[in-house]
């Protein structure tokens, strides 16, 4: 079980969340987010004083999936997300080891690997 | 000094300040019904009414429209304002009116209008395209005056013509990125800001008073509060209707649609509000309730994104209360007395606002996209026009700024 | 027209627009004090105020108060206005006053309250129960007027009367989900937005100065001039007195006490401001600023939620400042004369009006929860009634919209 | 009462209500400009003028203004007022003036004052210093009205004082932990919420209109209408001049520039607007706009920490409207008549009033740094005014509260 | 040491809290996010036009913890924060390697295991 | 490859940015969060009811850097967002095992480590 962080632009969302349910992934959490990379600084200027609009408003998807959902997860968002400019963003994945649905109280059903070891014991 | 025309000249000032304070109206609508990243551009828009719409009309326009008359068609020289009125207070009240009229465009191209296009727009709308148009109607010896047409603040002079330029522009400019999908659906873009966008309708509503009875230009007019009265009837079946027509249709008493109503009901009354009865103001504005509704899904239709609504609201009220006069006039209206002689007029009227409104802003369009441009940048329109042009965003939470 | 209609006109025309006005008042302060998920529906309140409002108030409500008198006990017919006033002027006023009644009670139930409900208790309270009292004191020949009941612009029959109404249909809709906990302590459910709150205060102060001052109908009142001074000082006597008390009490200048101290102070004065002195009126507002901390504290007590405040200022505010009329009278007082008959007339309008307000309201509660139904679903109270009844959140940062 | 006198009190409390609805214009500005973490210190602070300011003004300003004369220098006893006006109009609307001098400061001094040393400087600015410089222009035999001195609405009288009181203020508090860097380069702190702001530039420029014309105290003034379009135009070319050289000198459309260009032209007019001609006030209007711009970089370099930019639209305009009306007074300017007497009296305003305003603030200023200082600690600067001295934030989106 | 991120409903956030501090956990972070997984759309109208409200406000928190504190924690955020219906949210643990304490600039202290290992060295 | 998770003050974020960037680091992620750890809880009080200011809004950074460059990160952290009063953060450090630039729709080849696989590969 993996988690995918997400950094997109804004206006980027809703596609993305399409293409996401598309390959089966509905579940997700989005935090809107400022973002410094590569992408060049806005200038400002307020009251005769430039200044670095040096965050850029981003997106950022949090999305915990299966080992094996991954590379098409990860396949989807850079479909749907990319631009080919600076300051598209980037995708990290991460190991999670366990993973809780509030409602049941139980060990997440949702998630296929627990699924799994759900069934096995 | 007279005592009348002490009493007038108070009178129109007062309602002239209603009027102007009508902009910080515009201003707070408009600011709530875009998105954040545009918040700050459409308030300088109205800010350029206040400031380069207010000295186009007072150098320009003033004359064009109230100066003596030319052919029927424009007028010339000093503004002549009416018996027992100071000039300078029927001039102050006139520019109310220019920007207002200027005002209802700034809505409809918001999100992806040049700054600079629009400064130009408002220089030549203020100065020359309603100068124009209100000297027909109102000017001394205007062609359409002559013919009787009756517009007593406005329904067609400000907002049929506006409506329709709000309505050119914003075809001209074409609609926001992604507003409409390929399958012709259209893509909801909330509005940043509700509660600042009601106070603006209620700044509207309150400066309308002095719109409509100011337009008496005389404290003296027996019609003066009964003027008010309808005013504020219409205004309220404006409102009730379209709610509840928008609940019938989709549901949800919908707060945009429930602003515009009682606006919508503001500018149908304002043609007639001297002129018809109380019953008739209130069939006036909840007609133009319903109406708002359903123009709202017209522009929808038509491809054209009006951000803020201002055809809807001006536009089509603006035609409907020009018309509902030559239905409801006390002494001359279809219904009210059988003849049919002032519908026709008002009819004409209905066909040369919206027609001059629509032809000089497609025009004028097309000059600015071919000199300066019109539209600014996909990158711009993405990121905002807040920070582009002005080089600051509308809310600031995060203190995310050093000096360079 | 003679000079003294023409002047009377344009007075009351304008301080009815700044009575009307009031409406963007309320609705933005109630907008800011209650919580974001909630704040298009408060603020869509008062628009059913300036709209069913209206029409109800308009259409029968102001024959009910205004007409001729029918055993001293309600009206019939056209209304009938003061001499040299004209009615529709006359008319135009009344409307902005009762309506004002009815926003009072949009604070007090916000949260919870059903958008149909509320509807319907707007029509009933223009149309039915503000009419009724507002004929008793201020209607021809009505039974407490004929007793020399005083209220000059509605401490007793606007706020008296709507803060109980308030205070009945706050207790009759229940306390917002989790407001009070089992042990009886309170919690705090932060105002989404003070900045939007104070321009609401500003704007009712604003307007109350025509609501107090135009009462006069009449510009020749030689009251006219210390009426408004009197209605300045008691706010600023009211915010002081707030502020310094909850300074004392709870260490902090909270903006929503310093806010309804003012507005407390205003309501004090309404009734006596043309029958007091200035210091009078300083310290008539004093009081009422003191009074609203405790009376806030009061509503806790008794585990009734008024999220804005709406009896406290209006409820308690206008009892007292009823009273007040019966100590500070210039001619007929208890501590300037010595004489009680006013007083106990006071007395008496402070025990009608609140049971009045108090006993229509859980009335219309009562048969509300038995047909339509008067509260939101506990699911709904939770998501915020916004999206669920009027289809949009107040404030979209995100755009996190797309069409279906 | 006789019609004359009717209508001056129409008109006097009308326009005393608009000017002291410009208190809610100066809470949306300052709220508007500071940071989040402040907004409701700076709203509160408002809310001060109009309680305690108010008070202090009555009760005791209004008798050192505009009271019998005292050896030129202050007044005593019950105010004077001009004929035909009742003495409470006229007290009230000098209270809409009093309390605007002291808002001035409000916004100089945001974001790092004392909400208690901020009671005490208001209450004191309108209980004496103000009225002591009234009376000098306004008063009764006031040794500068003597000298001929003209300064019809206070664009010396308030505006300057109040602006230089503003300097001397924020110099004695000094700056903002942060806002200048050791090498002299500023740190840019984001104004929170530009549409609030704004919304409080439109109130402020619809109070001006009461404000100017209003100073007439009579409404047979014949310049009363001139003296409202002389207000606006020159707001309009304050606004514009101020955007085109904002757009020059630093490329973007700065919306605090054209806003405070707007006020800058309607202080600079204020002096001026009954005695100079319309091409006139243009002209005004347009130098205060560009003097605005360059004024807010003199601050910077002065290192002094302005937020709002109070001195650069009311110093600096106010100094320059009170001279422009020894340049262009159609009788007796220098530049439309070549009489030279206006003028030197004029600069003598020039110095007497900013110097009056600055050296009374840094003496207030040294006197409450000694006693219950001056300033917030740099814990709760650093967290923000608004918890710690008024126990909430100005936005609470998250609910994030429990009772303790 | 572990790190668990909770996202709960907006209302259970202040019962949560009490939550972990009845078990001892007094260090953590919260963002207000939007998350979409079982719980139903709701249906915005805006213009005519209805829309998906397809994320729901939720609020995550953030903790970081030692590794034998987290299934206390875990079951008092599920005792807490569950109402039975869809929308209750997740829990997700994975692993941290390193934790700082700015004030003091070293390994943090509050944290068990650290603890150990400082006192350890 | 690592995440560092930093939570400073709001007032310290452009110190520490400019501090980041000293060290080279010019890639993170900002998001505004409310915390609650040691430091001393603020008491409102609205309408006479004092409640407890239990959350302190703060800056939470993330940002991903290669192995190597994690001490140099730290440090700078702890240099620029220090005050030595309750309430300065913490940061906390855990494994990613991916990183993608969704521009390039690639690998992301401004971490160290990645860049090295992607040369050897
Ligand atoms: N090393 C990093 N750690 C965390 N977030 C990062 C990092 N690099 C970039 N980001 C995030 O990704 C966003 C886009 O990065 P950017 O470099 O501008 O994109 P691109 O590589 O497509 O040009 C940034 O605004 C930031 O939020
Ligand atoms: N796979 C996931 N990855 C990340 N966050 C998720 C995931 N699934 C759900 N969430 C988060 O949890 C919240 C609640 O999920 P939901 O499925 O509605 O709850 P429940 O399972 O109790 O019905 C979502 O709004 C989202 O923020
Ligand atoms: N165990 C934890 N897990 C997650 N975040 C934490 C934890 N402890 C503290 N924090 C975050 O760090 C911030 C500062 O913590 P605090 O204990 O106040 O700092 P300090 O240790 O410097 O006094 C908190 O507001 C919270 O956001």
């Amino acid at each position: 079980m993996k988690r995918i962080d997400a950094i997109i632009r804004p206006e980027k969302l809703q596609t993305t969340i399409k293409a996401l349910r598309q390959v089966g992934v509905t579940g997700f959490t989005v935090i809107p987010v400022q973002g410094r990379g590569q992408q060049k600084d806005a200038v400002g200027v307020y009251r005769g004083h430039a200044y670095d609009i040096n965050l850029h408003p981003k997106i950022k998807l949090e999305i915990v999936v299966s080992d094996k959902y991954v590379p098409a997860t990860v396949q989807a968002i850079i479909g749907a997300a990319q631009t080919g400019k600076m300051g598209d963003g980037k995708i990290f994945v991460y190991d999670i080891l366990e993973a809780y649905n509030i409602r049941t109280g139980e060990i997440d059903e949702t998630i296929d690997e627990l699924n799994q070891k759900r069934e096995d014991t | 000094m007279s005592s009348e025309t002490a009493l007038n000249a108070v009178w129109v000032v007062l309602a002239a300040a209603l009027v102007l304070f009508m902009e910080g109206g515009f201003s707070l609508l408009e600011a709530g019904l875009v998105r954040t990243k545009n918040a700050v551009n459409v308030t300088m828009k109205v800010f350029v009414d206040l400031t380069f719409g207010v000295l186009a009309f007072y150098l320009v326009g003033v004359h064009l429209a109230f100066g003596s008359d030319v052919g029927h068609l424009w007028g010339f020289g000093p503004a002549i304002a009416p018996a027992n009125v100071p000039q300078v207070a029927f001039i102050l009240f006139q520019i109310g009116f220019a920007i207002a009229a200027a005002s209802i465009i700034s809505g409809a191209v918001a999100e992806r209008m040049k700054f600079s296009a629009y400064v130009i727009i408002v220089i030549l709308v203020c100065a020359l395209v309603y100068p124009l148009g209100a000297h027909w109607a109102w000017g001394a010896n205007g062609w359409l005056a002559n013919m009787g047409m009756e517009d007593f603040a406005g329904s067609a002079v400000i907002h049929a013509m506006g409506g329709f330029m709000a309505l050119g522009f914003a075809k001209s400019v074409g609609p926001r990125a992604q507003r409409f999908n390929a399958d012709g659906s259209v893509n909801v873009f909330a509005p940043s800001n509700i509660p600042l966008a009601s106070a603006g309708a209620f700044i509207l509503a309150f400066g309308w008073i002095g719109f409509n009875a100011g337009s008496t230009l005389n404290a003296y007019d027996p019609r003066l509060s009964s003027i008010a009265l309808n005013t504020v009837v219409a205004a309220a079946s404006g409102g009730a209707a379209a709610v509840m027509v928008n609940i019938v249709r989709f549901r949800v008493a919908d707060p945009s649609m429930m602003m515009n109503g009682v606006l919508s009901g503001l500018v149908a009354v304002t043609a007639g509000c001297a002129f018809v009865s109380h019953w008739a103001a209130v069939v006036i504005g909840a007609a133009a309730g319903v109406l708002v509704v359903f123009a709202t899904g017209w522009l929808d239709a038509w491809k054209v994104d009006d951000p803020v609504g201002a055809f809807a609201v001006h536009g089509a009220g603006g035609v409907w209360g020009t018309l509902a006069v030559g239905l409801f006039d006390t002494s001359r209206g279809l219904l009210t007395t059988g003849h049919v002689h002032l519908l026709l007029v008002q009819l004409l009227a209905c066909v040369v606002y919206p027609l001059w409104g629509f032809l000089t802003s497609l025009g004028i369009g097309w000059v600015l996209h071919r000199t300066i441009g019109m539209r600014v940048s996909p990158e711009t329109e993405e990121e905002g026009i807040d920070v582009v042009a002005h080089g600051i965003p509308a809310y600031n939470e995060l203190e995310r700024f050093t000096d360079l």
